[in-house]
Parts: C-alpha cells; structure tokens; sequence
C-alpha cells in the first residue's frame, strides 16, 4: 500500500486533515488546464455530448422537480420546485465562477502512482472558466461542452438532496447550504473521482462511471443527515401525508429515465458501443427494479401501486448508475432486481425503524441504491458475469475497491453536511415557524399559491 | 318552505336528479362534500405505507321546496339514490322562511317554481 | 407469383399453419447473429440513434401516458398511467430474454426470393442478447443501440392498446395480455416487415420505414377486439364521460409530435438526408392533419376543439408513419389531409355505427390511421406524386403489397388477440367488478387516488 | 455609406417603400436555390440538426404552451394550448408552401456590398419546398434539416405573441393575424437577418446568432401593439387575476431552458466548439437572470417567488440569444444580470406606467429582453470582454449595426401588427363578447373545459 | 338571527362581497357548487360526441346576520348580484337558533359583530 | 333535532373529528370552503404585482345531532378547535325538522345513531 493511502485507513479521524490539505490547495495550486491529447473535434462525440448535457438538465427541471413535486402536500408544491430550479441557477454560477476549476484544473499536478494534494482536489486556474475557449478540446469534442455536461451533474446532485428535508426548510438556509455543500463535499468527492491519474479513487481502480458515489451516495448520506437534523414534519406519524398529485410524480419519473440515458450513455464522453452498453443497461437494470419493486407490493399488500413501480424504476436507474460502464445485460438484471429489493427496504423498514422522516426517500432510494450500485459494480464487470471486465483487479479486489469509495463518500460529505446542517441551524436557523408550515411553505416563502383552480 | 339536504353517493346524482325531474323539481344546487359515517373508509398506500380514509366522497344536494311537494321529493330522492348499502346517505329536512330570485326580486313560493 | 407467396393469398385460412411454423421455428432454429456488412462505426449516426432511442422512449412515458391519462376520469388516471409505466417495464425485458432474438436473430436462415419458416419468425440464439457486445456493429452503429431503439417500439405498440380497454380492464389481465401479445402477435410481425431480405414483406416490396403495420394497424387492430371482448364502460352512452384534464392530453401530444420524429427520421438508422426527408414529411402530415380535423369540427359543429386538434394532430403522425421514408413534402400534405378525414370518420361515426367503447380511440386513430398510411405509401412512393420513388413496382403493384402486408397484419393479430382476451377472460377474467368500476380503478386496483388537492 | 443603405437612416418614412419593393420580389423574382459550397453531408453535424430541431419544436410544445397556459385563468386555459398548437399547425403549412422559399430562396440575387430587393426579400422558386431533396444539402447537412430548423423559429415566434393577447383574442382573428404577420413580419426579418451575404443585416454586420431581432424583438413590439389593441381583459387592474396552476409554468419553464440549447447552440449549425459556446452562455445568462430576478424580489417584497424566477430565466435566455454565438462566459453573466433587471422593470413598472394590458408580458420579457439582448450583443462580443471577437467592427460601430437592426425591427413589425390588428378589428373583430370573456373561452370557442377533477 | 344563503354567477362574488361590506357585513362563508335550474347548460363537445353540461359552476355564499339586518342584506346581494338574465341565482333565508365563537366561546348576537 | 355547522381551520379537522368522535357522534359532512371575516388575508406576489387575497381557506362541517347532544357536541368543537388567534371560526346552530336513512327509508333520531 502506498504511503498516501494508510490515510484513508481510517477515514473518519483524517477528516479534518484532508479539509486543511484541501483548502491549502485550492489557494495555492498552480494550475495548467486540461491535458489534452492530440485529439481533434469529432463532431459525431459532439453531437451527442450536446444532446447528453441536454438530457441530464431535463431531469432536473423539469424531470426531477415534478417526480418530487407531485409527492408533497399541495400547499408545498412550488417550494419543491423552487428548490430545483433555483439550485439549477445556484450551481450555475458557482460551478462556473470557481466550481468547474476546483474539480477539473491543475490536472498536471496528478500523476498516476502518485497521491497528493492534487488527488483530491483541483485548482483555481480555470476560475471564470478562464482558457475555456470555443477551440479547447476535452477529448475528442470542446471543453466547453464538457464544462456543461459536468454541471448538470453538479445541478442535479444537490437537487436530490430536496427530497429529504421537503415541506419544511427554509428556503434561505436551502440555498446556503447547497452552495457550501456543493464547494466542501461535492466538488472533492467529484475530483476524487473522475479527474483521472493520480485522483483518489482513480488510483484505487474505482469503477464509478456515471456518479454512483459522486452523485447518488454523495447526495443520500447529505439527505439523511438534513432530514434528521431538520427534525420531521409537524404531524409526522400521526396524520397522513400522501401525495398530492401522483401523476405529476409518474410524468416525473418518465423524464427521468429518458433523461439518464443521457446522464449515463453520456457519462462514455463518445457515441460509441459502450454508450450504446450503458442506454441499454440502463434500461434494463430499471425495468427490472420497477418490476420488482411492483412485486412485492403485489405479495406484501395485494395490489401494485404506480408509486411503488416508478419508485422502483428510480432505484434502478441509482444502482445501474455507477455500473453502466462495466456490466453486461444479465449484470444489469441482477442489478435492477437487488435494487428493487433493497432500495424497498430503504424507503419502507430501514426508515420505520429508525424513526427518521426522510420526506420523499431520498436516502432511502439514492443512498441505499447508490451503495448498492457502487458495491455490485465490483461484481458484475465481471466478465465471468457479462460484464466488460475489470482492468486489473479480481472480483474482490474490485469490490473492496468500491467499498473504499463508499466509505470515503459517506464520510466526507457525511462530516461536511453534519458541519454545514448545523453551523446554519445556530446562525439563521433550518426550520420555518410551526405556523409558516401548517399554512403551506408557498405561501410563507413564495407568496404563491399552487394552484387556483 | 322547507330545505331538503340529501347526502348521497356521487355516482348517484344522475339518476337522482331524473328522479326529481320526474316529480317536478325545477332548481337544485349541488356540491362536492366528503362523508364520515358508519360506511368503512377504504385503504391507500404510499411508499410501503398504508393508511385508511375516512372521509368519503359524497354529493350534497340543496333543494329549497314548497311544504305540499316535501313529501313527494324526499321519496324521489330516496327512491333514486338508494342501493341497499351502507352509505347511501341521509337526507335532512329544515325550515324556510323565504325566499328571493335575484334576478327579479320576487319572494315567496313563486320562486320555487 | 412465387410459390411460397400463394400462402397468403387467403391469409385466414392460413394462420394455424402460421402458427404451427412459427412455434417449430423459434425452437429449431439455428441462429447465426445478425449479418453485418463491412461498416465501421459511425459516431454521428451513433449520436442521432442514441437521441432517436430516447425520443421514442419519451413518447410513452410520459408522451403517450399522458395523453392517454388526460383522456380519461380522475378516478382512473393512475391506471392509465401505470399501464403504460409497467408495459415499459415488462416490455423491456421480454425484449432482452427473447425477443429481440425471435425478431432479429437467425438472419442467415433468410435469403432473398426465398420464402421459408425464417421469412416469419427469427431464432433463439441472441436470447438474453447473446452476443451484443459493444463492439458488435448494426450497420454503422452499435447492435446495442439496435436492440434499444427496437425496444422502443416493443414498448410503444401495446401502451397504445391501453387506449381501447380504458377504464375497465383489470392489471393483472393486462400485464399477461401484453406480455403474450407481445411474443405473439409483435414479433411476427416485426420480424416478417423489418428482418431484412427474405423476410415476408421485404419479399412482397411492401414499404413499411417506420412501423404502419408492425405498429399501428397490429395495435389498432388489437384494441377493437380487445374494447369489444371486455365490454362498454358501465353507462357508456348514458352517462357523459369527458376527458377530466385535457391540459394533460395536449402536453402529452406535443410530446408524442416531438417524440415520433426520433421514430420516423430514426427509422431511417443513419443521421443522413432520408432522416431529415422523414422528418420533414412527419412535420407536414402532422400540421396538415391537425388542421384538417378541426377544420372539420369548426364546419360540423361550429368550434375546433383543442382535443380535435391534438387528435388530428396524432393521427397524421399515424399515417405518415409508414410512408416516411419514401414521400415527398406534397404527399405529405395529401397524407395528413386524408388521414385526418378518415381518422375523424373512424373516432366518431365507425365508432357510433357499431356501438364498440373504444374508450379512447386507440383503434380510430391507430387502426384506421395506420392502414390508411399503409395504402397511401404505395401512392405517394411514387416519383410522380413527389416521391422518393419505388424500386420495382408500379404504383398499382406497390398499393397491392401494401394491401397484402394490411390483412397479413390484421389477420394475424387480430386472431392472436381475439384467442389470447377470450383465454385470458375464461381463466383469471378480464374486467373488474362493477362496483371498482363505479369506485375507480385507481383505489381498487393500486391503492391510490391521482389527486389529493 | 453605400446607397441602399441610406433608405434605412430614417426607417419609418420608408417602410411604404419598402412594402412595395417587397411585394414586387416575391412575384417577380427569378430563383436559384441555396447557393451551396462543396461540402459533404456531415453525420455529425446532421444528427446535431435533427436533435435541435426537436428541442426547438419541443420549446412551443409543449414548452411555451404548458408556461403560457399555467399563467392564465382556469377557464381560459385549454385556449392557450390551442393557440400554440393550431399555431404550430399553421405555421408549418405556411412555411412548407411558400414562407422557406420567401425566407430562404433566390439567394443568387443577393451579393455582398449591394443593397437591392433581395437584401429584403426572398423568392418563390422554392415554394412547395421544390428542389429540396433529400440529396440538397445546406452547408454540411441536408437542406431538409435546414426546413425543418428554420421552421421550428417560425413557429415559436407567433407563439410568443399569445401571451400578451390571452384570454380575450377570438380564435378565428387569432389565426388569420398569425398567417398574415408571418408572411408580412416574419419572413421579411428573418431574410434580412439570415439570409446571408448582401441581406441588410449581413451588410450592417449586425451579429444575430439565433434571433434576438427575428424572433424577440419581433414578437415582442406585435405583443405590444397586439395587447393594446385588443384592449384590456375586463376587470383588469380591479379583480386579481392570479396563475391558475404554477405547476405548470414552471414545468414549461424547464422545457423552455433546456429546449433552448437547440435554439441557440443548434444556430451554429454544427456540431463544434461554438455550438458548445452558445450552450454554455445560454447555461449562464439563464441561471444569472433568474437569480437577478428573484433577488429583486427578495430585496423588493421579502420574499422570492417562483413565477419571479423562472420569469427571470426565461429573460435570461431570450437576451443571450443574439449574442450566444459572439460572447463568453463573462459576457453572459453580465447579460444575465441586466436582463433581470431590465425584464423586471419591464414586467413591473413599464406596463404600470404606461397601463397597457400584457397578459403574460410577452413585450415585457421577450421585447425587452430582445432588446437589451440585440444591444448588448455588439458589447460583449469584444474580445477584450471575453467574447470571440468582432469581425471588423469597432465596439461603438457594431452597437450602432446592432441599434439600427433594432429599429428597423420594431418598425417594421410595428407598422405591419399595426395596420393588420386594425384590419382584423374592423372586419371580424379582435375579441371574444363580454360575455364569453366572463364565462370563459375554453367553453366559448372551443366548447370544452380544462378540468373535471 | 338568520341565514342567508345566495347562489350567485361565480364572477359576481368579488361586487356582492363589497355590497355586503357596505351594509356593515362582517364575515361570510363562501363555497363552490354546481346549479341546475332554468338556465341553459351549455354544448361540451369530445370527440364529435356533443353533450350538453346542465350542472353550471355557482357560487353559494353564506351568511349569518342578526333579524335586523336580514332585509338590509338581501337587498345588497339582489342588487350586486342581479344582470337581469336567467340564472341569476336565489337567495333563501333560514332561522338561526344561535351562534358561537370557537375563538372565544362567545354565543348570540355578539358572535356576527 | 339540530343542524351544528362548524367553520374551522382546515389544519384543525382532525383533532375536531376525534374530538366529536369522543362524545359519540356517528356521522358527519365536510365540505371544503372559503370563509371572509375579521382574520385578515394574506398577500400574494405574480410578477411583482402583490395582492391580498381576502378569502381563507375552510373548512365547514354539519353535524345534524339529536337536541340532547347539542350542547355535548358543540363544546368538543370548541375545545378542538380553538387556537386562541382570531380566525378559528363560527359554530351555527339551526332547527332541523326530520331525517332520512336512505338506504333503509327510516326517518327521526334512529337516523342519527
Ligand atoms: N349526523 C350526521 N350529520 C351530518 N351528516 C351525516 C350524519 N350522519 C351521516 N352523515 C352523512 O351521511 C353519509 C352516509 O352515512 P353512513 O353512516 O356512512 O351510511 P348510512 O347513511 O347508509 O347509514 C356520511 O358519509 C355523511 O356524509
Ligand atoms: N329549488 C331550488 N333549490 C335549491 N337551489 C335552487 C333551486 N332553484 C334554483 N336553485 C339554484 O339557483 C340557481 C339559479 O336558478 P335558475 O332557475 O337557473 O335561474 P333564476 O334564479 O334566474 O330563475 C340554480 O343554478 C341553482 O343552483
Ligand atoms: N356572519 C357570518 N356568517 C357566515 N360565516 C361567517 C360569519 N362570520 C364569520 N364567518 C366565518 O367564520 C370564519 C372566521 O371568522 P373570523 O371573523 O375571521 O374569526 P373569528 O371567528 O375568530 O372571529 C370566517 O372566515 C367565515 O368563514
């Protein structure tokens, strides 16, 4: 084991050490701007690069805010929406001014073998998207494009987060939180990821291909803590709290997977065969979910409900995500039905027992599924399985690969979010007034009402 | 005057309304109201969850008649909107002192009719 | 007249030994994978067959389900909605089990000129997509993307179904209707229209670019018999039973206009000139369509209605369907134009005449609207009328081989279907009780209720 | 300055002229066809076009309709989807009979340095689409596409109008102003804009990448004159008259954003690095304007709304449109910021002050927007603040090309709204009886009704 | 003290809410119905298939008002709320045995001021 | 026998059903409406330009009760609903002369229980 690495040994007490490591970088780190090889625009790869980017901002506005939406109460329905579109903007910005820089600059400070500062953070060379011109390349399309496609990542992350504090956070301490959370816990665990040599999870041969740690683990562990520290709904437990417009939530979710196709075909950088493994996957593993979710339903309470199937589809889409690059059709199966299982158990048992309202399962379908999808991605690239194959790893070496990953993931942004949750708790406060939740958070934050019908 | 109040099931009010056509009814007003009652609540389920209703969907309808035509009306409703089950609904009989057509301002029986 | 052809030149009294070569074929059958040309990947075609992919995913979820939803009462919005959720489901990995195999498998079994078992039905060796790796080329771009935009209209073709039994058909019939209809009547079809040389239709020359036939005349003809086998709503023709939320239906329309030009201008499997010509000829007959029905509300009735529109609108799409890839802008205009007549006449007068609930016209618009494209492809092939031309045939030739490919089409699907709903009624049954009926399906049949407002 | 050019100095004293030049052109002209250069059919390229072709027809619908239609009343709503929807329609006749030929054809007759008829004006020789075969190409992709691209923009265009009109405009009125101001408005613009060298926006050197002058600023002053013409709705200023389902402007909202990248990054027509610029732009002047907007709210009234910033976004990208193919990053937030604040005081305190009755600020946001946009666009182009450079220009002589276009604009399409309302107003009448205003046009011209729920 | 209960045009509310305020009137009830009476439903047409709506959207309003009051309200709802056409609506008027303030406990007249 | 119509809070409905579920009350009716009183509206916000709505969202029950539950049942509404702020609503009390079971044609205070 490299020197570097003993690090992580222990995740939880180096915590603070990589924060300081983290920040040091940021402000110090000359950056050279992307490597680039000496490949030229393929105007095939940028088409559809355009079109992914496309894809993954329609699952947030409008895919996700209405799978959402549709869950809450009336009363709270343009909070839900609000919280996505205004995140959209938010990240935006931030990813613009500073964000992309932070996980895509300083590449040349990286080295495969190595691991240092540069592992885990970028720097601040391309700020302002400075030297993004029309001509830079990233691979084989413009960089500009890449710039867009990595946002909508960075949009939709913290949009999914929503689902777990919905219906009574403020919407001032929402947008600070997003904002900060997106610097401290995203941008590293994005870097980490997918900066390539010499990054974190690069180094240990983690397979994540489409963000199953970057994106839904990083997401569902910041879910859970918000929801626990925001407190549950006034009434929770007692009075019911279905939701308002379920075909609002079904519209929702056939967005979504349609918009992951981009999402995670998108995530090959190149229209080519594997994109096309990775639409095909992606279909499968949710189709299997949804069908498996429907089923227990079925046995458990006689009747399938559309909830249960397009939640079940969610949970497919979360755990075939980080697989999508590695597994084969029958790998996609197992993923979509081990999925349906467990995410089930998330969104029904696991919260039951342990008493948290996680509103609209956010932890219970992208944490769980996401810890699912990144473990099985170590099993069923595979090739014994179908899958593409693992470089250079046995299944085990793979798999606690992946668990490494998860638990970096689950501490890191666990630790920032424990952080951010409560530092804005004692300043401005998480929670509206009892009485601004009992009218309905449009009216007290927005002046709006949903629906004058 | 009297105020006749039906509470009924919604997929009634059609063949209620025939039914008070039949016995001369020229006005009534509807609304959508929800029910409790001794009819049992179905169950819903969310995520895993399941939880009862209590409040069921019901028709409320409001017809203001002369005293002679009471009796001939509430058979005519109960006669239409019956179906031998548990929440049907009930029908309630109060008095009126009066009343007016706005758009001529006429009182008394006359407006009824 | 080649020998084999006379077959079906009294295509009823045919079908039993259809069947029996059928069934003998997929479970002999030696199957050798899809003969490939030369081709090397193409990145742009690539591209626009990953977009044409999702595009007609979106046509279902949420294009045609919501169309569809806002078509029917409140208490029923969510059955609809899951109908199509689940056929999505379900539809997907039949494809990936068998029936991507059985449609497209064992190609080298078929030759041109040639009519044998493999001109009907493919083979089982690319069950569980058997060697579709990445790498494997359709052409010049990945088998994967094949087997995923073919998947498209798998799952399209009995979510249009849905359209006729409406409102009464219980899910557990449905799903096991789909499912064998599918195997049944789908994939001879698709396989006798678009297997390549050899197969039935390529023998006969019958133009089908994007799926008259295999999709809207096998759909249409499923849904008259199935809206005839489950029975009238309760109250049909006494009780009014309007659409309860057409700003659904209108969005859904918009969608499905969108939708299918990824089903048309993808159809044509490359991004090239013929896709941009099917895209265009879609646009017109569309628009043309649209007018036309409203044009006849406003002389029949005094005002165009919004749902005449958008249903014109559809029924265009229908019709133009077949003929994409070989009319010009000027039959395009005549396409829509008649299709909008004859749609109109199938959703209001053929409908009242025979006194069949079709609840939502899934046959008067699909039914109809498919054969009358189907016929008038064979007319506006033609180079004199603006076409892109027929290879062989004279228009008269090419309108009979289009009338063969109607009646093989009706015949055999609507036997399928008439055995598999009488089946399925004596066994399990296919209608809930009447006092779900009355309640709504939405509570009876999945536990939940569409709006909570 | 060259002679043809000092016509348009005083632009308002010549449109008569112009009107008859115009006339003139289109029935005498000869025709040629899209001069082409060598090029070859890119797929790439051509997979790009088809793609941004949807998402531009995906912006009207069900985008623009679902914005539009959530703003109005509920007893109005079906009117606006149907205006959007017969517009679409009746747009593409229109454009497929002679509006592309009118827009586009004859380009032979242009040269550059000249000012002549064809600076204003196409031909008739592509009427009917003659000549385009799938073989046509238009630089790197089929011609077709190019039809198809450009129809998409002439379709939206009247759409945007809809909005300042809504909820009292009679359907018939609707749909003859629409056809009329298309040929008469529409086409003049665009061919002046778009239509390559020799066409008096080429000769200005005014830089329009994706329709600020053709499709805002020409919406926008119809809007204006449209609104104030048709009057007040009744009790406008005394009964509120709130949206009636927010849900649904904001789900337009996010189809508009991400529809919007076929719009402006689909104007480059290809598929390369200033197609990913204009993305990306649009990404940030959209997010900016929609921050800008609500932060003026929360200064403003304590509270942010979500009607505020999906207003604001959509403000962002109608201003980023002319300028997404010449400004970068820092340009874009810097667009984004003032078209909040511009689109703002023109939603607020424009149509206070002057008291006109802009239903959905349709000239507030789109007029203004475009305006700002038009202007702006010779600012940020300037290399020195990060734009790609200015081809001859100076900072003050492209700002005065881009003025000059903004008037001949709004005079243009002002004069020709103008005489066009008042002749629809003295023959048929613009609007809808008392009566059916209060009742509602959903039941009055259409004879249906939004909602039975 | 009385009730008085109008079914009026749903756009004439916002008029008889401010000819209410006029004679004193301190709160109402208001409510969504549906009216059947002598005016004419209207023509919905789905599909070619026409059918005539009979059930026309009503507003009822509901106020309670103390014996001296009653004829003073009756005539500011007939007259912000007549047009003069068919359909206009009525106005029926009940006795009240009492009133209470949930707020307070409060009963009588007290409770309408 | 007696109508009670009770205008509450529609976050108060509930504990009010409980509450008159604790003094045995079998049934009751709920209709959603909008009351105007002494409660002041709220404002909201469309692009900029702010208005007040006047009218609160209610809810209003009926609970036809025998005249000896009368008192009993008025008090537990009263005790579930009041929150102490202004807006907690009215109780009406009215005469009610007869009621009707439906489903069994039964008429008088058999009906109620
Ligand atoms: N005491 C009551 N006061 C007002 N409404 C009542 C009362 N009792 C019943 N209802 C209404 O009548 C409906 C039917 O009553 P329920 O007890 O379910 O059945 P049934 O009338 O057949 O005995 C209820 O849903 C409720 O709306
Ligand atoms: N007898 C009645 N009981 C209850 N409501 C009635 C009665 N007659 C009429 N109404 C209500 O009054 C409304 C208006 O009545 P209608 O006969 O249409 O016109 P007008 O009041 O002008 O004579 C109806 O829509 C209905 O809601
Ligand atoms: N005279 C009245 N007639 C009918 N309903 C009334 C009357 N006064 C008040 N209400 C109803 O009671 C509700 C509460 O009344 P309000 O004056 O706001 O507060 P409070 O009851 O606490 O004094 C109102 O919103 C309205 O629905």
């Amino acid at each position: 084991m490299r020197p570097m690495m003993r690090l992580f040994d222990k995740p939880a007490a180096r915590v603070c050490a990589m924060t300081t490591l983290v920040l040091f970088c940021v402000f110090s780190g000359p950056a050279y701007g992307q490597a680039e090889g000496a490949d030229a625009l393929n105007p095939g790869d940028t088409a559809w690069m355009l079109v992914a980017t496309a894809l993954v901002l329609f699952m947030t506005i409008p895919g996700l805010s209405l799978f959402y939406a549709g869950l809450v109460r009336s009363k709270n329905v343009l909070t839900v929406l609000m919280q996505c579109f205004a995140i959209t903007a938010l990240a935006t910005i931030i990813w613009v001014v500073i964000g992309y820089s932070l996980a895509f600059a300083n590449l040349d400070a990286q080295a495969a073998g190595t691991l240092n500062l540069a592992s885990f953070i970028g720097g601040a060379s391309k700020a302002f998207l400075r030297g993004v011109t029309p001509d830079a390349l990233s691979g084989t399309f413009p960089e500009n494009i890449f710039v867009m496609f990595q946002m909508t990542f960075f949009i939709i992350t913290p949009a999914l987060i929503c689902g777990a504090y919905a219906e009574r956070m403020k919407f001032s301490a929402m947008m600070i939180f997003t904002a900060l959370w997106l610097l401290l816990a995203y941008i590293p665990i994005c870097h980490m990821a997918w900066s390539g040599d010499g990054a974190l999870f690069a180094e240990w041969g983690v397979l994540d291909f489409a963000g199953g740690t970057v994106v839904h683990i990083n997401a569902g562990i910041a879910a859970l803590l918000a929801c626990i520290l925001v407190g549950k709904r006034d009434g929770y437990g007692k009075t019911p709290m279905p939701p308002h417009n379920l075909t609002m939530t079904v519209t929702g979710a056939g967005m979504l997977w349609v918009g992951w196709f981009g999402f995670n075909a998108g995530s090959e950088l190149a229209a080519d065969g594997v994109a096309g493994n990775a639409m095909l996957v992606t279909q499968i593993s949710t189709a299997m979910a949804a069908l498996t979710w429907m089923g227990i339903e079925w046995m458990k309470h006689g009747k399938p409900s559309v909830l249960g199937a397009v939640t079940g589809a969610v949970a497919g889409l979360v755990a075939i995500t980080p697989a999508s690059g590695s597994c084969g059709a029958m790998g996609a199966l197992a993923i979509g039905l081990i999925a349906g299982i467990m995410c089930f158990l998330g969104a029904t048992t696991l919260k039951r027992v342990f008493g948290y309202d996680d509103s609209l399962d956010a932890f219970g379908v992208h944490g769980v599924g996401g810890i699912v999808g990144a473990l099985l991605t170590g099993v069923f690239a595979s090739e014994s399985l179908g899958g593409l194959g693992m470089e250079h790893a046995t299944m085990g070496a793979q798999v606690f690969a992946q668990f490494k990953s998860v638990v970096v993931t689950l501490l890191w942004s666990g630790v920032v979010s424990f952080m951010l949750l409560k530092a804005i708790d004692w300043t401005i406060g998480l929670r509206v007034s009892r009485e601004a939740e009992s009218t309905g958070l449009d009216l007290d934050l927005h002046g709006e009402e949903g629906y004058i019908i | 005057m009297k105020k006749v109040e039906a509470i009924i099931k919604p997929f009634k009010l059609e063949e209620v309304k025939e039914g008070l056509a039949g016995v001369g009814v020229q006005g009534l007003t509807v609304s959508e109201v929800k029910g409790f009652g001794r009819q049992k609540g179905h169950k819903e389920l969310y995520r895993g969850a399941e939880y009862v209703v209590e409040f069921l969907p019901k028709v409320k309808l409001e017809i203001v008649v002369t005293d002679d035509k009471l009796e001939e009306v509430v058979q005519a409703i109960v006669k239409a909107a019956s179906t031998g089950r548990i929440g049907d609904g009930k029908i309630f009989i109060s008095p009126v002192d009066d009343a007016v057509r706005i758009r001529t301002g006429e009182t008394g029986d006359i407006v009824l009719s």
